[in-house]
Order: structure tokens, then C-alpha cells, then sequence
């Protein structure tokens, strides 16, 4: 199963209306091509799931100044001041998650986990309309899994299978959020053959990954 | 002092507090000073909670690389021995009571440890990033930061502002001194000599007891 | 047929089922079988769940590696494309639905897809290792087995036998022939011409509806 | 923080009484070094957690014929004959947990989460006793977080600082259980200096490792 697939092509497996996890933190590890196909194809009415929201000319970003988002999920939106406005004004709704809360949203959805049992958030905000279970004693959050239509992810090398390796750090939620979405699409900063890469090597097995879009070539 | 050289007194004290082998978290801002005063021979380890142990110093123009950043998007080095990891192992060292200490920044604390530091409803709503898990998750929670803001207490008997999470505050350090949380309330342990008692009280929004042990601080 | 040909005859008829593209689990026994009949040219990948996606043939002398056995302990290779992983990964492309298709032997299966197929209590209590997990999981749950068990019938009204799972069962393949599990209950929708359709009913411990499209078995 | 120790010295952080979690599936990615040393020490009434009781001759089963455990949790028992004899004549207490749960407790114990939240083991003899929790109309079962005393795991390589790699199909438990003890052993295939291991290329950064026993010199 050869994964590879052209940038025009990958931005049109999403639709307006659309969920969508976006790998990276503050613009380390994300899908710029992507993203900027994206925006140049006009998407709207999405829903935002990712770490943070970048800069304005940085990342996810890019898509927030683009007005995209109907709606943003993320830990921390403090770097990018037109989420900020959008927020504040009320033309974008902005849930804000705690960070490891997140990603373990995104794990259990991929992982066909029925939610998350964490203390993070007890007492706070976050707690609010939430249900928190009792297990010896102890108090815990329970937070629901979260699943996405796509998720657009960042690895630094990717085989024609979808096995992916990375550099640095980039995994952040780049590793989790294949396995949540219905469709997942990798921009690869590099492309090799099968065989090329060393299952010993392999961060994110390619069952987690759909399409390829060879970074090298843009 | 001016603000600098405030910031740099009280992330000089903290080191101090810093333990051989200990793996650290330091938030963003005056935290990070934190990490160009731990003592000589002091076997330290900086987590960053985007996916790394080991941050190193800032690089050299040369040794940049923009997949190695901290949490806050600033270039950075990783030491010998140092390892990358995704958010959700980044977040299980966290949230599994593997960072010995945690070093973050505060609005308000009060007298029971509860801490707000992630918003200010209808003004400044940056987001919790990693800071609602770390104040969780860390064995040991220190807060740096200055004493007061624009001369209005930051110790409180209650915070007023959201919490980032309760009762999880174990010592503040300010340019004040060191005030121990304890289920007695605040105890001034270390003395600023430049500030009498009367001072320091009259800047703390909430009973301030001086521990009998009071040393001057380091 | 004698016992070897009879698994053989069952494995062949399951190979038949899997699609170009799928991630497929063979338990151990008869199903492992199956990796031997997959139609030439059809791109199928199989995943061992104690770490592996893309389980080769078995080595020769030479090749033999003790890192590398599938889930029965058994010496195996790993095809190009393929990649090693933790049991916390294997289990999430399991329970998340990642596998099309998982392929496991039965000590009893209920009209309504209950199994059982992990323990006999008080003789033969192996445990569950990764069935319970598959049955819940895969995408579609194949039971390929002899269909009677010394003469007694395996396909019933109810298991009497602790159950592996409930209602987890699509397609049951025999030698008899090929049983889909539906709210109606067994429907035979492939008879192997060796046996009469009186053979096998007589052989099955639960109502079986002849299906109007019955076709000889492949 | 060099993290080497002796053999020796290592079998004595065992105590009798002990849980202990042992990496490994079917003896592959067992750390018999160790293994044969706390059976040459003799400690008993332990608790084992691990994935099976592997072979009478291999891996942990060495154990189980040592007659060490006073109680066993596994997913699968059925490779070792002799853990069938202590169960049915009641020497020695099995608890079977479906595979895919028992890594995610191990997880949920090290990574600080209250339970596991899964379809897997409902209407079955798993689900006795547990608690079962209704998220969004859907059942899932809860399952409490797994730790131990001591962690027993094996790698391809470590660097001083407890960092590990691996090769083929060895990771299976061993990647979580370091971080679900409050000590970690792990036997190295080699060991390598400080800086001689590629941040990149790390499986499990050393925070979840205590110490390393250098398997190339025994």
C-alpha cells in the first residue's frame, strides 16, 4: 500500500465543517505545507484540536488569522494575540484543556479507551460539568476521549507505508493523533522506500497513518 | 533592585533548593532563570514539558536547531544523556509524580496552596498549558515570583482569580523571602534583610506566622 | 480429510475473506494457518500483538533471530514495511480498531456471537492473553475451527463455558461450511458438498437458517 | 547520575514480600540474568505482575517451578505447566487480566491516572467485582492502575543514565513497567557512555529507570 498522495490532493480530503488535530507545539512540529495549502484552498467551520494556536505567521496560527476555526481546542492560546480577539469578541469559541489532559483525550480516542481518569483539573474550571469518579478513596476527572474527520501531522521521515521517525522535538501530539482521526495525512520533511527504514527505527507504526505528502518535493 | 536583578535574587534562591539527581520543570519567565544558578556539582536534570529531558543552554548561532525548543519556543540545546518524547510520555512523568520539583510563576497563592496563574477572566486568557498537571503531578511545587503586583498582595488567605489547581503549593520564594505552605497557613522560614518583618507582613494578604528557625535568606 | 487437511481446508476459506489493505491478527493454532492461502497479489499486513506489524514467513536457519517470534513464541521474520512497537501500542491499534480482521479458534460459539474460548474451569485455564482484547476490537471477529469438538457441537443456543466475549463473532468458518452470526442467529451461507445440509444442522447445537443465497463452499 | 550496579547488588533491592513487575513475552525480552540470580538468592512470597509465567525452563517460569510466588497476575499461563499445577491445587494464587488491560493498568500506575476505562472483559468473569462505568451511554469497565515494588526489565542497550533502546519484539511490557515501580533493574544487552545514545533514538528516557546491570559483562 504505497501512502504517498500530492499536497492538492491531501487538502481536499478536508471538508468544511470538519474536526481537525493538528500536530506540533508553538509551531515546532507542525505541517506548515499543509497548513498553508489549507488556507489557500479557503476551508471553514472547523473545529480545532491541537497543543496551542501558534503564532500569526507561525503554524496553526496562520489558520486561526485565516478565520478557519468555528471552534478551538487547545492548552495554551496566550502566543497568538488573534485567537485572544476572536475569543474575547466571540467569534471563536475557545475551550481551553490542560495539556496532558489532552493528549491522553487524544490517546484514549485513538486507543478505543472509554475516557481518562486524571486529578489535573479537580477544583478548578476545567472540573465544571465534568463527572468525577470515586476509585478508592480518591477523587479523579473523567475526560472523554476526543476523535477527529482528519488529522494533519509533521514527521521528520516517513516510508511509503507510513512508518514515521522523528527528530527533536516534534512528536509532541504528532504521535497520537493519527490514531484518533478517520483520516491522517503526514507532511514527511523526507520520503524513503520500503524497506528503508529500520522497524526498530519506527515512532509511529504506519497503521496510524493513511497518506504521506513528500515535504522534500514542495 | 531593579526588576531584573530581582528576578535573578529569587531564581538564585531557588536553585538552592534544587537536590542532586533531581528531574526539574521550570515554567516559563522568571522559573527559567532558575536553571544559570544551580549549584556547582549539583546533578540536575531540566524537563521541558513539550517533549524533552536534559535542556541545555541557549545554542550558539551555529548550533540552532529549530526542531530543539523549550515550551516556550525558545531555542535550546539537549545534554549528554538527555532523551526527546512525546506529549503523553512527557505528561506521564509529569502527572506520574516523576519531576521531583516543578518551579512555576503565580497571580495569586493562597494560604492552603491553592494557586491561580492561568487567567484573568475578560482580560488575559492565555490557557493552563502544562501548569494545571505539573502543580499535580510534581512532588514538590515552588513558586517564584515577586512578593507583590504594582503593590497589591499575591499571597492571599483566598485566591480570587480562577484556580490552576488546590491546595498544591509546598514553598514560595520572592525578594522577600521564603514562606513555607503548611496546613497552618503561610511561615516566613527566610528573611530578606532587606525588608523588615513589618514589611514583609504588610505586603502578604493573609496571616504571615515567622517560623522560629527564621533565617536570614541566602 | 484427516486433522491436517481439514485446518488446512478451513485456513484456505479464511484467507479468502481478507481484503488488499487489511491489518490482520491470526491467534495461534489454525488461524496462524491462514498467513499461508492469501490470494497472490492481495496486500495484507499481519500484526502480532506481543509487537509487531508485518510478520514474514518463518526463518530459515540462518535468518533465526530470538528478538523476533510472533505472539506463540514461535521464530518468525518481519516484511519490509513492517515495525516493532510495545504492548501498549499493540493494544491500542487492537481496542482502538485498527485491525480489520482478527482470526481465532473457539471452544464454543452462541447464536447471538458470544464465545468462549480461554478457559475450561477446573481442567485447562491458559488464560485469555490477547482475546479478550481482539474480540472487543477487531473490526470483524472470524472464528475458524472444526466444527464439532469429538462428535459434540461447538456452534450453540448459549456457551456454557466462561465467555471470552459477548456478542463478538461475525463469520464462523468449519469444515462444514461458512456460518454468518446475525440477529436472526447462525445463517450457513456456504455449504462444502462433502456434508448434506441434514449433516450439519445435525451438527449444530442451534437453530441454522439455510441462507436463500447458499452457496457451495470455495 | 550514573545508574550502574552489580548483579549482586541488584537481586538485594528484591525483598521478600515484594510485587514485582517482569518485562518479557513468552521469554523474549526477559531479563534472565536477573531472574536466575534472585532464584540463586531465593526470595519468596512474591507478587509477580507480568505479561505470562513463560516456559518451566525460560524466563520467568524459572521462577514459578523456584516456587517464588505467592501470587500471579497474567494474561496467559498456559506455556508453563507448572503454574497450571500451583493454580488448580490452590499452591499459588492466578489472576488472569486480558493482555491489553493489564499494560494499560501498568500504564495508568506509572503515568498517575486513576483506571483504565475499557470494553474489554464486560459479560465476562473479568468483569466480577469491578466497577462499571457509563460514559455517553456506553459501559465500560474500570480498572485500577497497576505498581509494584520492583520492576525487572530487559533492554538492548543503556546508557549510564538509564536511557534504553531495543531491538525486534523485546519492548512488550517492558516500556511502562519502569514507570509503575518505585525501583527499576533493568538488564542490559550493552551499555553505552554518556552521549554515546542519540537523543532521538531513545524508547524509554532514563527518569523511569533506577538502575542498570551491564548484561554484556555477566
Amino acid at each position: 500500500m504505497d501512502k504517498l498522495i500530492r499536497l492538492e490532493d491531501a487538502v481536499n480530503l478536508v471538508s468544511d465543517g470538519d474536526t481537525v488535530m493538528i500536530g506540533g507545539f508553538l509551531a515546532v512540529g507542525t505541517p506548515e505545507r499543509l497548513i498553508d495549502a489549507l488556507i489557500a484552498k479557503g476551508t471553514k467551520d472547523l473545529t480545532l484540536i491541537c497543543n496551542d494556536t501558534g503564532f500569526v505567521d507561525r503554524g496553526v496560527g496562520k489558520m486561526v488569522v485565516a478565520k478557519m476555526f468555528k471552534k478551538i481546542y487547545a492548552s495554551h492560546v496566550g502566543t497568538n494575540k488573534e485567537t485572544g480577539r476572536q475569543m474575547l469578541e466571540g467569534e471563536t469559541e475557545v475551550v481551553l484543556v490542560p495539556q496532558g489532559t489532552l493528549i491522553e483525550q487524544i490517546r484514549a480516542g485513538g486507543f478505543g479507551l472509554g475516557g481518562v481518569l486524571t486529578k489535573t483539573g479537580l477544583g478548578t474550571e476545567v472540573e465544571k460539568g465534568k463527572q468525577v469518579v470515586e476509585i478508592d478513596g480518591e477523587k479523579f476527572l473523567l475526560e472523554k476521549p476526543m476523535r477527529a474527520n482528519v488529522a494533519l501531522l509533521f514527521a521528520e521521515k516517513a516510508d511509503v507505508r507510513g512508518n514515521l521517525t522523528f527528530h527533536g522535538a516534534t512528536r509532541n501530539f504528532n504521535t497520537y493523533m493519527g490514531a484518533a482521526a478517520d483520516i491522517s495525512i503526514v507532511e514527511a520533511g523526507k520520503v524513503v522506500q520500503l524497506g528503508e527504514m529500520c522497524p526498530d527505527e519506527v515512532v509511529v507504526p504506519g497503521v496510524f497513518v493513511d497518506f504521506v505528502v513528500d515535504g522534500s518535493e514542495l | 533592585m531593579d526588576k531584573q536583578q530581582t528576578q535573578e535574587f529569587i531564581a538564585r534562591r531557588v536553585a538552592l533548593e534544587l537536590q542532586d539527581g533531581d528531574l526539574v520543570n521550570l515554567g516559563i519567565g522568571l522559573p527559567t532563570l532558575v536553571a544559570n544558578y544551580v549549584p556547582e556539582g549539583r546533578d540536575v536534570l531540566f524537563q521541558s514539558e513539550n517533549g524533552f529531558i536534559g535542556v541545555g543552554p541557549a545554542p550558539t548561532e551555529e548550533q540552532i536547531d529549530p526542531c530543539i525548543a523549550n515550551a516556550g519556543a525558545m531555542p535550546v540545546t539537549i545534554v549528554p544523556g538527555g532523551s526527546f518524547f512525546d506529549s503523553a510520555v512527557s505528561f506521564g512523568i509529569i502527572r506520574g509524580g516523576h519531576v521531583d520539583v516543578t518551579v512555576l510563576g503565580a497571580l495569586q497563592v493562597a494560604e492552603n496552596g491553592d494557586i491561580a496563574n492561568y487567567m484573568i477572566p475578560g482580560k488575559m486568557v492565555p490557557g493552563m498549558g502544562g501548569a494545571m498537571d505539573l502543580l499535580n503531578g510534581a512532588k514538590k511545587v515552588i513558586v517564584a515570583m515577586e512578593h507583590t503586583a504594582k503593590g497589591n498582595p499575591k499571597l492571599l488567605k483566598q485566591c480570587t482569580l480562577p484556580l490552576t489547581a488546590v491546595n498544591a503549593v509546598d514553598l514560595i520564594i520572592t525578594e522577600m523571602g521564603v514562606i513555607e505552605v503548611t496546613p497552618e497557613g503561610f511561615v516566613l522560614i527566610e528573611q530578606n534583610p532587606d525588608y523588615t518583618l513589618d514589611e514583609i507582613k504588610a505586603a502578604t494578604g493573609a496571616p504571615l506566622i515567622i517560623s522560629a528557625a527564621l533565617k536570614q535568606m541566602a
